[in-house]
This record gives C-alpha cells, structure tokens and sequence, in this order.
C-alpha cells in the first residue's frame, strides 16, 4: 500500500506536489555563522583562495563545457557538478597531497578539486590527444594518477571497493594515506556499496565513504532508492555516518578533516551524508521535469559559491576586488583550456589496441 | 499507443516503438507479465522504450527500482518462480556484470537444477553496443558470454519488424531469454504490420539474397553487411546477408543453406573479435560445410580493446560497411 | 591496529583462547519459563507434535547422509543444519501453506520443515532418478516448488533478491503470500543481501530475512565478517530487526509469526538474526579446529530438541512414550528412504541434456 | 615450504604446492605481494594452496576477507593501482559473477580508459572445472568470458611445472591476469626443478610431439588428451598434444605450426561447447591454415547443460580420453 502510494505520488511529482513538500523536509541546516567563523579563521589566506578558486573553477569549466556541448564540439554524456562544488571542495581541502579519492560519472569537480589540469581535462572532453586519457576516456573516464585521484566511473557505485582497496593498499603499506570514495545516493542500493564499506569497517581501513546526496538519482528520489537515509546506516558498519549541508563548504571541510584523522590514527572509516543539489539536468541533455521549479530555484539560491563568498566577504578576508581578480584568471584559464583542446590533434586510428596492456 | 499510425496494413514506426507495442501488447493480454527495471517509469525508460506505460499500467506493473542489477535480476527470478511472467530491463547492457551469479547461476540453472520443474518465463532485455560516444562502460556487445551458457535463450534484433516480433515471443516463453538491443537501432524506423504477430526464436532470416558470398551476422551489423552488399553489387559481386536473430538457438541449418551455395563465408559482429560469438559460427560453417568452402571463413569484429571515447576511434574500432566489403573482397580471392 | 590486532587474535584461535571468549560473549540468553509456555499452550497437539517430527527428522535425515557419505554411497559435498534445527522448524510452523521460502546449501533442514518427502531427498544425495532434482542437483540444489520451497542455492547470499522477487511477485498477484528467506552470517556481507533488502524495504514487499546466525561461515567467525551484528541493521532499511535465540522453537515461531502478520498487513520486511550453532564442521569433510572444544560442547548442550522436549515434558503436552514413538516412525521412515535410494536408478546419460530449457 | 622434498634438481610435488611455491617466492621477493581472499588464511585455501602462509606472512600479506566477492576484486584494483602487486582468490571461479563488473568493467578497463596511465599488477585466482561432484554453481569452466575481454590475460596450466611458472610470471605482470586453477589438477604430482624459473605467458607448449592429428587444448583436457594418444599410438595414430597454457595473448604460431605438420585439428576443451574458448581457436586454424587442413577442425567440449550433479551424468556431460580419441578418429575419416 504505502509502496504503491509512495509510486503514485513519485508519478505525480511531474506535478510538482510530492518534489514540494521534500523540499521542505530537507531544506539545508544553516550553520551558526559562529561555526563557519571558528573554521574560517582556521583557515590562512592561501587556503580561503583556493577554496573558491577551486569551485569556480568547477562552476566555470562545467559552464563553458556545456556551451561546447551544445554548439556540438563534443559528443557523449556530459553530467554537471554545478550547485554542488562545495563537497569536492571542502572535501579536498581537507586532505593531504599523496592522499586518493575515487570518483563517478559526476567527476568533474572532484577531479579539479583534486588538482587536475583543466587543458587537459578540456581536451578530453574533446575527445583530443593531449587530453587526460588521450581522448580514450572522454568525460566519465578521467583520472590522475599521480594526483591521487584513481578515477571517475561510468559505474555507480563501482569507486567504493576500489576506495576499499587503495585503503587496505595503504595500510599494508602504511604510507599514512587517507582515501575518499565519493559517491551518490544512487549508489546507496548497490551491491557494491555494502561489500566494500563491510569490509573497509571489518579491516578498519583509513577510507572516507562520502555520499554526495543531490537527492536524484536521474528521476529517481534519494527516498525511493533508499529504504532509509544513508546517514542510518553507519550502525550497521559499527561507523559513524554524520549527515551534513554539503552546500557549506566550511563543514564539510570540517567533517573529512575529522574523519581522515581517524582514519589516519586507524580508527577505520567515516561514511558522510553531504547533502547538496544539481542545479543542472541528470545529463546536459537531461529536459525532464520530475523536480519541480520551485525546489530547483531555492536551491539555487542557496548556491554554495555565493554562500562562501558571503561568510569570506563579511569575514573581511577577501575583498571583492580579490574576488574578481580570480574570476578574471579562471576566465582566462578556461579560455586557455578550450583552445588548447581545439587546437589539439584528434587520435589517430593507430591508437585503438594501444594502452590496452602494460608492456 | 501515440506514436504508431494506422495506415493500412503497416506503419513506419521507432524500433524503441516497437519494443513499446510488444511489452504493451503482451502486458494487456496476460495480467501476469509486468516490467522492472531503473528509470523505465517516471523517466519512461533510458531509450524510451517504456515512455507512457506507469501512466497506462501504474506502478505495480512498471515498477522503477534502485540501482541494484543483481536485485533486478533476482525479482525477475522470483516472481518468474512463482507465477508471473517479468521483463526486467537492464539500462546498459554493461550494468549486468553486476548481476551475472542471478542471471547466470540461478536464473539460468534453476530449472535444470531442480529437475526440470522450475518454471521460468522471464525476460531480460539490455540495449548494447557502440558508436554512441559513451565509452568504454557503457558500449559493450557482451552477448558472448550469454550465448556459453545453458538454459539462456540469446536473441538480438536488426529491425522493428523483428524486434517486436522476437520481443512477443520471448514474453511468451517459459524460458529465460536475454534480449538484446542495439542502442543505434532505438531511432531506425522500419515497416510493422497493424496486426499481431509473432517472430519465432531460433530461426535465422536471409535479409538480402545473393550467390557469391554469405556474411551471417546479427542487429546493427546487418544493415552495415546490407550496405557493403549494395556497393559490391555495383562491382559485381553478390552477397548474401543472413541475420541470425537468435543466438542461441541458432539457427546452423540457415547458414549452412546459404553457405552451400555461396561457397564463402564471412561472419560479422560488433563484438571484440577474439572470443566472439562470430567464433561459434565461423567453426560451425567449417566443420559443417568443410567441402563446400571455396575459402577459409573470415570474421570481422572490433578491434582487442575497450571502446574508446573519441569519435573516430571508437568508429575505427569496430565493424562498418567499408570493412565487411573488404572481407568480402577477401573471401573472394580465396585464402590468406 | 584493532584490525590486525583481530586478525592475530583469529589465527590464535586455534589454541582456542578467542574462541572461548566468543563463546560466553555468545551465550543464548535463556528465555523466561513463563513465555515458553504462553507459546507453547497456544499451539494444539498437531503443532506441538509436528515441530517435534520435524527437528528429529532434520537431525536423523542428516545423521543417515553422514553415515551414507562415509560409507562412499555419496559424493560431493554435505552441508549439515545439526543444532540449527530449531530455526527452520520454528519459522515454517508460522507460515502458512503456499507461503514461500529460499533456502541456502545448508538446505536440508529448512527442505524438510517446509513438507519435502525425506526419500526424494535422499535419492537426490544419492544421485538417482527418484531424486528431487532426478540426480542432477544434489544435495544443495533441492527445491520443492508444489510446497513452496524455491530451492537451495550454492551461492551464498543469492536467494535474497530471489525472495524479494517471490515478495514482488506476491504483492502484484495479491496472493497474500509470505516469503522467508534464510541465509546464514556468511551472507551478511554479501552485496545481495543489501540489494535484496534495501529493494524489499523501498517496496514494502512482504518478505522476512532470516539470518541463521550459527557464528561461522567456513573459518570465519561472524565478528569478523560483519562490522556490526545483523540485528543492527535493520535501521539501515527501517525494518525491525530482531535478535532471537535460534535454539528456542517457540522464540523462533513467535518472532516469525509477527514478521509474516506484518507481511501480510503491507507493513514490509522484517531482518530477524536468529542465534544457533551448527554442530559439526562447515561440510562433512571438515576436520579444521577453528572452534575450540568448550565452544561446541557448550552448544551440544544447548541443543534444540532436547530443550524442546524438556519444555514440552515439563508443561505435560507429550509423554516420553509419545515422543519414543514418534522416533520410531522416523528411524523406519529414514530406513525407507535410505533404501527407496539405494534402490533407485541411476540417471542414464540421455538425461544430460534434458531440462536444461521448457518445451 | 613443509612438503618439498630436495632431491637433486627436481622434485615431485602437488600442483597446490608448486602454486603455494610460486605465491611464497613472490612474497618472499617482493614486500609489495599480498594474498587475499576468503577463507585463505585460517582455514589455508579452500584447495589448500595458501596452507601455512598465514603463519609465515601474517595477516597484513594473508588477508582473509568476508564473503564479498565484488569487494575482493576490487581490494586488489585499488590496491594494484596505488602501488601494491596483490593475488586475489576467487574461492571458486563461479563467484566471479558476482565480481565481474569490477573485473571487466574496473579492473581490465582502468589502463586504458585512463589513457595508459593506470598500472595494474593484479592476478586473479580461481580454481574452475568439473568433476568433483559439486553440481551446477561450483564446477563451471567460464574461461571464455575473460578471454573476450581487453585488457585481461587469462592462464591456466595442466601440470605442477607450468603452474608455478605461470603464476609467478602472472604476478610479476603489470597487468591484469586470470589464471584458472583445474580443481582437478591440485592433487596432481609433477616434477618441478629446485631453482627458480619462470614459464612465459602467451607460449604455447608441446606436450607430446606427433604427425597425424594436432590436439589443441589445456588445463586438465591436456592429460585426456595424452591418454588419447598413447591409445591411438597403439592403433598406429600419432597425436600431437598442444598445450596453450596461455588462453590470451594465445600463440597462434604454434598453434598453426603443428596444424600444417598435421594437417588435422582438434580442439578439446572443458567448457560448455557452444560459445567456448575452442571456437576461437577453430576459427583461427581454418582462417590462417585453411589449405593446410585435410579435414575440418573438430571441437571436442562439453554437453549443453549446467554440470549435473550425480556421477554417471557428471562424467558424461564433460570430454574425456574416450570421447577425445573418437573425435580423432572421425578427423582421420575426413569430413563429416
Ligand atoms: C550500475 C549502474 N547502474 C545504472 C547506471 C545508470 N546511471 C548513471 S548515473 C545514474 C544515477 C546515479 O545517481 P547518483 O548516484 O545519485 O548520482 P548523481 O547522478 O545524482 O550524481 C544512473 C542510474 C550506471 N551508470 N551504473
Ligand atoms: C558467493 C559465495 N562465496 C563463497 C562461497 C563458499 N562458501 C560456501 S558456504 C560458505 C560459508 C557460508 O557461511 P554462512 O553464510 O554463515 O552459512 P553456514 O555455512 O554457516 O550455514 C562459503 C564461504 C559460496 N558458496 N558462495
Ligand atoms: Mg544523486
Ligand atoms: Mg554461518
């Protein structure tokens, strides 16, 4: 009865009724602004910079990406981080050089907040040689290795044994390295997600399990898919899985900061609950409408960049002229990185077998 | 159905259209057939091939999921088991490394195992192949693994007319049928008759007649083998093109049929090469039909390599009219 | 650390040390007198009597294979329920006819609470025609469909999503219809186990899980494969989730009893983690020592249908002549099928190819 | 190691020991090897093959795991990819369905999706094969799924000798590699020399020379095969018995070196016939050897059923040195 009800409202949510009302059951906490303070002055100048560098950077590469997209510079399935770079963000920061994350579908923010290259990056979305994968991988198969970040996947959930697997690697080989699985609410049923947090919590391993619950997984609501949030499940791993506005990029930090020192004393893993939302469709093609306009507008206006720059802004650590300034450098960055990939080399047909094994 | 025309005695309809009709077609007239699968409700399915039916059938009929293909998977075997008769779709054919132990050691064994009583009337149907530019997760023609093993039924379509008929028949079994879809077919239009009919498992259907070589093949590849057929008959040459519909069970006395006369051979598929389906024929034809060869049986597949993301080489990197005219032509001087 | 720390303490379990402390850890909690008999004045004679064939039957079944094994009349492997008979026995006396279950390869005992014909099954573990599977399953591939049994499975975890399924198909038929799935601990790290569940918990599917916590799957000691007891799980999907003494019918009944009302009412699954003990090796060629001595003969005495009949005695509901004769209907029963096997044919090989696919 | 015996250069020991051989040496060599797996560590391997390496490495090298199979694969993707050379065991091949989109979408896909970048030295294990009694879901051989996929190696070995070379070369790849372990094979003796050694992956062997018919096959179907021809050498047939060990990359040339010295074929595996690795190696000897055949090539494999449980079907379903020989005999009769 209630599964059929709960449908029925699901198929109504075109309507708009059903995606209403969970709007307002999961409207973001704000924080005391006593909190972001306390992180902020924690924070030097270098970090504060690179925080919002790096989410607009995401916001912008992404931006400029679906332009090139849409004027048909790039094929394939393009999934934006737009509305949520305050996770990979706040994430990263907290992490150390020489730590790993793996990533999914929606990799593009991790991958810069990990430090990729956005030329690169760019060209790969090209489809062009001088990209990451040299244009073997496109959007959803970029990595960087030897940034420590093991990948994006065009499997959901398929990061999480692997996460599992770079953490038993570093404990065998106790290099002190902490590895984030980012994933997302859709990967919450998967197989995979159980087997490899089970045995990351049996083996204590130092991984950080970090839901990025943007509430949809394609049409599907994060409480469909899930029997109960995944913020309930740490009980049943003998973890903690504190639930957190993934939109602030200060407790998010504050979060993985706590959770990879655990790791690192070898306490074993932290699953996070990062609560955020994709202001764009599930695919730059994605035009379905089964979230309404309302809840897509007031998340907007709780955009993470424009949240950040407030807190920075009245915090007195930046101005706006410093603000600017690095809009100015990513515009030319960005602007950098797209003619770099249209002026990059298509691969050549010699390249198919090749890459295929190690020598 | 809102996007089929009533014109005469056929139409000119979407094969996603088609596979529409056929689950709509066999859901109205047994109560018991339902479909299950991710996104095919609310989004109406990741090809469109279910669009309109949660509003026709309700959620108890197209029931949306997690994402959970082993759990997919699973349903379909337990509600097959007792008394209804699933379709359970995978988005990507790729997803179902996730639920090979279902599909393979309990759907697939169950009857066998229990001594033949089990009774298991279920569909698995998965889009498949390349040329999309979705990588190499999301592009693989996997069917050989499933055609290895017993107690699956393997069918693939290369038009409507087929897809619709095939997809009838496999409803109906009491069999396991996987059912695959080739994602550059979902938007190719072709003639459907107004009326029902069925397109029986495991019967090859000659596509194009022709005396000098045979190329079997199967789903998208048969149109390229078309194609190649056309450019050659300018020169000369005359192929025929076998599409085998159904891979297990296949159909070996068609293609015989056809290689006796045509005395050559060429096997076409979009798969790796090495491994691949094509293999099973190609060593049918010549243990079957040794003396009736004029040349070896050669094999077109794609390249040893995942599918790459790049447009011209993931195009490079498996099978197109251009390279099964080549084979062709090669078949045609004889051996290598 | 702990991790390590675990690992050592399992490899020195051998000499027995952690396996003891498991065991007080472990240590079924006696049930208070007067509940025992609240469930057990509330079955009739008929129940009462059957659930005492039942266990004898599961233990005399298996104590005969075991004798046929070693005397060379079998092959392959043997998996035995001995001192877990309480659990089947007290789950399918809670449901009703035509409800359904899904068995494991420690199969026997839930095959025969469920109504199998004890010589079908023995002529399946002889490898004969008359079998169940006419020889070509064995003893973990025995299914009764007719009575509602789906069948054991090798692969440990795989009939979860089945039972889902058979749950699914019940809600959509509304055939009222309950179905348990039995799984032992081993399963619970098992990708299946959460896809199965979280599926039947989002769609309120009328399904009990039924983890037969006998506290090792091969060497491995429940603890150490599960991050957190089954029981803990059930906030994870917001199902209940009992912890029950699998060694007591009436608690295994009761608890069973409310999860299929509850089924039944649309109300959704139900994880109970029933504690038992088997009390010979993982197969019958085990010899390993990975449980001490004290362990297994503090669960000998704890055995399931000597505490049956002594609850039963005591509350005056069955003589010892009653009970002596029920023994002796089985032991001809068993001789019955013993040689209704060893008289039955063997496969011939024209049968290799048959049953593979429905005409 | 507790159960070798030093006699001068070699030494007969167990196929499970001359593996465990090559596991220890490896460790032994490098820090960065590691086992994990179920039930590897207390218990010693389900066939016995990591007995007594928990107490010589300690649980940080033998790691024992949940029964998660997805997991296991991925422990050794993760693990391989940020610096470690781990050997996952798969306690049974069967269980790999529940791992196979981290094997073949994750782990055979990671190097080349990522443009080369990735290194993966990662070795799978899994006993496989029939004839043990344990029905359907332990006994299947699924080698021609693996062999279908780019970016994986695939071994298996027939005697102790190639086992142990096989595998230490597999674990010193810095690819991904299957090997398959014939589950009948372990308790097979074989002479294996005291130095260390290595067998190369991708070369064939000859394991008895011969003129009249080639039999191409592995893992356990090569003693069939030798017990086939010591029969026919009775009878006055000379069978040559090639051992490819290496499923991919497969050596070709040997394969067709004793085809066109033989003029004759067969080809003798495990698995399910249809669909199975032999038609691969059919089709490649008809294609590159076509006028060197008299006689088509044959495929020797087994019955299209799950693997039944009791024993006359058991035995029945799978080759054997009976059903080898008469598939010889019929290649020397010609065609069918
Ligand atoms: C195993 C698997 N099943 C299905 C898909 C198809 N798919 C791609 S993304 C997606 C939704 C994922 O949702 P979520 O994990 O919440 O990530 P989000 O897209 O919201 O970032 C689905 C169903 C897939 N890629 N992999
Ligand atoms: C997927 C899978 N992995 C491994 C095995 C091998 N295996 C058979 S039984 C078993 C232990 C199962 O333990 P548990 O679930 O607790 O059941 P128990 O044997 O204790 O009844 C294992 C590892 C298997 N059959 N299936
Ligand atoms: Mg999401
Ligand atoms: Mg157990």
């Amino acid at each position: 009865m209630a599964a059929r009800r709960r449908a029925v409202a699901r198929a109504s949510s075109k309507t708009g009724k059903a995606s209403k009302a969970r709007a307002k059951a999961t409207k973001s906490r704000a924080r005391p602004t006593a909190t972001v303070n306390t992180t902020l002055k924690s924070m030097d100048d270098g970090q504060v910079r690179w925080i919002y560098q790096t989410m607009r950077r995401i916001r912008r590469f992404e931006e400029t990406a679906e332009e090139a997209f849409k004027a048909a510079k790039m094929r394939g399935a393009l999934h934006f981080y737009i509305g949520e770079e305050a996770t990979a963000t706040g994430a990263c920061a907290a992490l150390e050089d020489g730590d790993f994350i793996t990533s999914t579908h929606r990799g593009h923010g991790h991958c810069i907040a990990k430090g990729a290259r956005m030329d690169k990056m760019m060209a790969e979305l090209f489809g062009r040689t001088t990209g990451y994968s040299g244009g073997k991988g496109g959007s959803m198969h970029i990595a960087d290795l030897e940034l420590g970040n093991l990948g994006a996947n065009g499997i959901v959930g398929a990061g999480i044994p692997i996460a599992t697997g770079a953490a038993l690697g570093s404990k065998l080989r106790q290099d002190g390295q902490v590895t984030i699985s980012f994933f997302g609410d859709g990967a919450g049923p998967t197989g995979a997600f159980h087997e490899g947090v089970n045995v990351a919590a049996t083996m204590k391993l130092p991984v950080i399990f970090l839901c990025e619950n943007n509430q949809y997984g394609m049409a599907t609501h994060n409480e469909f898919a899930n029997a109960a949030p995944i913020s309930a499940r740490g009980p049943a791993y003998s973890i903690p899985s504190p639930k957190i506005d993934g939109n602030d990029v200060f407790e998010v930090y504050e979060t993985v900061k706590e959770a990879a020192d655990r790791a690192r004393n070898g306490e074993g893993p932290t699953l996070i609950e990062s609560l955020t939302y994709r202001h764009k469709g599930h695919t730059v093609l994605d035009q379905k409408n089964y979230r309404t306009k309302e809840e897509i507008a007031e998340w907007v206006a709780r955009d993470p960049i424009e949240r950040f720059r407030t807190a920075v802004s009245s915090a007195k650590r930046m101005t706006a002229k410093e603000f600017d300034a690095i809009d100015a450098d990513i515009e030319r960055e960005i602007e950098n990185a797209v003619s770099f990939a249209e002026a990059s080399p298509w691969p050549t047909l010699d390249a198919i077998e090749r890459d295929v094994y190690a020598e | 159905m809102a996007n089929t025309m009533s014109n005469g005695a056929t139409r000119e309809i979407f094969m996603s259209e088609a596979l529409r009709e056929a689950i709509d077609e066999e859901m109205q007239r047994d109560p018991t057939v339902f479909l299950v699968g991710e996104e095919i409700g609310v989004w109406g399915g990741s090809y469109a091939v279910s669009a309109g039916l949660l509003e026709k059938y309700g959620p108890d009929r197209i029931v949306d999921t997690p994402i959970a293909e082993a759990a997919i998977a699973g349903l379909g075997i337990g509600a097959a088991l007792t008394g209804s008769r699933p379709i359970a779709e995978f988005m990507y054919s790729d997803f179902m490394g996730i639920a090979m132990d279902q599909i393979v050691n309990q759907a697939a064994k169950n009857r066998y195992m229990f001594g033949g009583k089990a009774r298991l009337p279920l569909t698995y149907r998965a889009p498949f192949g390349a040329g999309t530019g979705n990588a190499a997760q999301h592009t693989q023609s996997l069917e050989a693994w499933f055609v290895h093993v017993p107690g699956l039924k393997v069918i693939t379509a290369s038009t409507p007319y087929d897809a619709k008929g095939l997809l009838k028949s496999a409803i109906r079994e009491d069999n396991v049928v996987v059912s695959f879809e080739h994602k550059a077919l979902y938007a190719m239009r072709g003639h459907v008759p107004e009326e029902e009919y069925l397109v029986p498992i495991g019967v090859a259907d000659v596509k194009r007649e022709g005396t000098d070589v045979s190329v079997i093949t199967y789903a998208r590849q048969v149109h390229y083998a078309l194609e190649a057929a056309e450019q050659l008959a300018a020169e000369g040459i005359s192929v025929e093109v076998v599409d085998v519909r159904s891979l297990y069970p296949l159909d070996t006395d068609a293609i015989l049929r056809s290689v006796r006369k045509t005395h050559r051979a060429v096997v076409l598929y979009e798969a790796v090469r090495f491994g691949g389906f094509g293999a099973e024929i190609a060593s049918q034809i010549q243990e079957l039909a040794f003396d009736d060869l004029d040349a070896p049986v050669l094999r077109v597949g794609a390249a040893h390599a995942p599918v790459p993301f790049s447009e011209p080489l993931e195009q490079g990197s498996f099978p197109d009219a251009e390279k099964v005219a080549a084979a062709i032509r090669e078949s045609l001087q004889g051996v290598r």
